[in-house]
């Protein structure tokens, strides 16, 4: 391995890569041990071994290419292309002579590099509009959006994270509940329910409650309530006079009702005696209790 | 590292861990050199339990250390946080609250002849446990199947005064797409509504 | 409730839920008749926030709310307190996420047409797994690809509050702007070329 990496290798390290641009070499390529290093080292200046871990490394030809171009300082935007892409097709070859997997988009670029190259041996025209059909522009152009994100991304990696950088501070609660919520309902939801279960029972007509009633059907079943303990309740405690004329005449006609359903029984224990009212104890077979809903309902 | 500054990576720890540490857990954020002895860590412990004192916060040694934990004295506020998301209703659990809102009182077996289907025991007691309704009485046949009737609860909940605000039959019979129930529906809360219902949800819950 | 005692409650909150708590959810811990006017309570995450500053914590707000932190200076030490050091993503993994990030709603192929390679499908159920990223839609094309974008657990964990706080992406050079004159690009290498050294080392490590 380390062989056919020191046959191939000093060619991604000729100084003629970068011929093009003499002025380079006042500029060092690396500064090792305090000392400028203005020459680029005859060889890839990584131990063999290392190799195939360093090309796997490229996360794609954008990636390598950016390589080759920020390895020797070049811009971006004016690329010699001739170079990169023997360069870049060093390393292709050098990773196809490593067996290491390589993806298609390797060798598409590799295509496109020596597209360009072709292109650019194509003379020029002369109206000053030549950067507009540099045959360079779009490579450069993906070039430098991937050079964006590479940059985000380390960007992204030196924000402040979470369990790596800052924790979240948590403690016990003591006594902690876990609090169930109950589902809601709104007004509608019920409304439409009832609307659609007496149309189901076909018997609309049948069923027609007014307004009224409504609340003489409450006022029973606060009637009934009151008499739950079974004993009885003087006739006038039922009444509520803060609640006025309206008040009352609700109250007698649920009373008249609750009578008529056989649910409660008015008792007078003598002429002029005050009424009282309890719940109803009927002979079970009382035939007037049918079930209430049916008759109204049918 | 001074005995302040013990204190607050203690503190750290024990924030950042949300957990219990140990003693041994404690002094091996420290290289061996610099390891603060236990009575070193134990005396910043202390410390630390002081300054709770002033804070919603107590330091308690449990079995597998010390923990810091928010007093007791807030959990009924706090456990909030925890809210499990509520269900739905099922469609004949609201049937069988309409039918009882309209036709109370009400037995089970009345329910299930305008509904064609038994009534299950869980809407019951569900509709009970919310507050909604209650058992108002008996039929006095055979049996005494309970007679059902709904609560102050539950007008509060829905923001109404009383049932008359309902829309009788005849009104709902007439709407007869979803548009108008919504506005009607919309029309009798604001009317009927200063805020008891959310109060008591709250309250429910 | 007083100011005082609204503030201590806020930081049992924070510290009892251990994850971001919003104005909503902060307010929500009261009844209606009690509640803080949300002044009150940025008053009191003030306050809190200061009081912080002689502790080892750090009120930070995140795009799910305020979140009580242990600060970053007692990070190395405190990692001990775990056996996993905190993973390290990949750097295919960081730009498909800067992608994601910095251009949602994208697909994977806008993706690869970017990065020049194809997505590793691990990459993105990794980053789904972590919560960072999710389908948001699908594209409208042949194929109906799904089109990704970031969570709010993603702006929580790197500590933003929105997308906006993400550092600004580097400009694109027009080859215009450079010129096509060999002497002046060289003049813009001269000035541009920063650190040689740092660049290989970091592509080469």
């Amino acid at each position: 391995m380390s062989e056919s990496a020191d046959n191939v290798i000093p060619a991604g390290g000729e100084t003629g890569a970068i011929e093009p641009l003499p002025q380079q070499d006042e500029m060092p390529f690396a500064i090792v041990d305090g000392e400028p290093i203005t020459v680029m080292p005859r060889d890839l200046y990584i131990p063999p071994q290392a190799l195939e871990v360093f090309l796997e490394a490229f996360e794609g030809p954008l990636d390598l290419l950016l390589y080759l171009i920020r390895r020797q300082n070049l811009d971006v935007l004016d690329i010699p292309i001739a170079a990169i892409t023997r360069q870049y097709m060093e390393y292709i070859q050098l990773m196809q002579e490593l067996d290491l997997e390589l993806a298609g988009e390797y060798l598409l670029m590799a295509a496109m590099l020596a597209e360009i190259k072709s292109r650019m041996l194509l003379p020029r025209s002369q109206d000053g509009s030549q950067d507009e059909d540099d045959p360079r522009a779009e490579l450069v152009r993906r070039l430098q959006e991937y050079e964006r994100f590479k940059l985000a991304a380390e960007d992204i990696d030196r924000l402040t994270r979470l369990d790596r950088d800052v924790y979240q501070a948590s403690v016990e609660l003591a006594d902690r509940q876990v609090v169930r919520l109950l589902p809601e309902i709104a007004l509608q939801e019920m409304l439409v329910a009832f609307k659609d279960v007496v149309q189901r029972a076909s018997s609309f007509a049948h069923l027609h409650v007014q307004r009224e009633t409504l609340s003489v059907r409450q006022r029973m079943s606060d009637v009934l309530a009151m008499l739950a303990g079974g004993g009885l309740v003087e006739f006038a405690m039922l009444f509520r006079l803060e609640e006025g004329r309206l008040g009352v005449c609700v109250t007698f006609a649920a009373l008249l009702e609750l009578l008529r359903e056989g649910l409660i029984d008015i008792v007078q224990a003598e002429p002029y005696a005050p009424l009282h009212v309890r719940r109803a104890e009927r002979a079970p077979d009382a035939p007037e209790l049918d079930d209430i809903e049916i008759t109204t309902a049918s | 590292m001074d005995r302040n500054d013990l204190g607050k990576l203690v503190e750290a720890a024990l924030l950042a861990h949300g957990q219990p540490l140990n003693m041994e857990q404690l002094r091996g954020l420290f290289d061996e050199f610099e390891r603060p002895d236990p009575d070193a860590v134990r005396e910043a412990l202390q410390a630390l339990a002081r300054d709770c004192a002033e804070r919603p916060l107590e330091l308690v040694e449990v079995a597998s250390g010390w923990r810091l934990q928010v007093r007791g004295e807030y959990a009924a506020r706090l456990s909030r946080l925890w809210q499990e998301r509520p269900g739905r209703y099922s469609r004949a659990l609201l049937e069988t609250l309409a039918l009882i809102a309209y036709r109370q009182p009400i037995t089970r077996g009345e329910i299930e002849n305008v509904r064609g289907v038994t009534v299950n025991p869980n809407i019951v007691r569900t509709l009970t446990e919310r507050g909604w309704i209650r058992v108002v009485g008996h039929r006095e046949v055979p049996g005494h199947p309970e007679l059902l009737g709904t609560t102050r609860e539950f007008l509060d909940y829905f923001g109404l005064r009383s049932l008359d605000e309902l829309p009788s039959l005849a009104a709902l019979k007439d709407m007869d797409d979803v548009g108008i129930q919504l506005e009607f529906a919309e029309s009798v809360q604001a009317v009927a509504a200063g805020e008891p219902a959310a109060n008591d949800a709250e309250a429910a819950g």
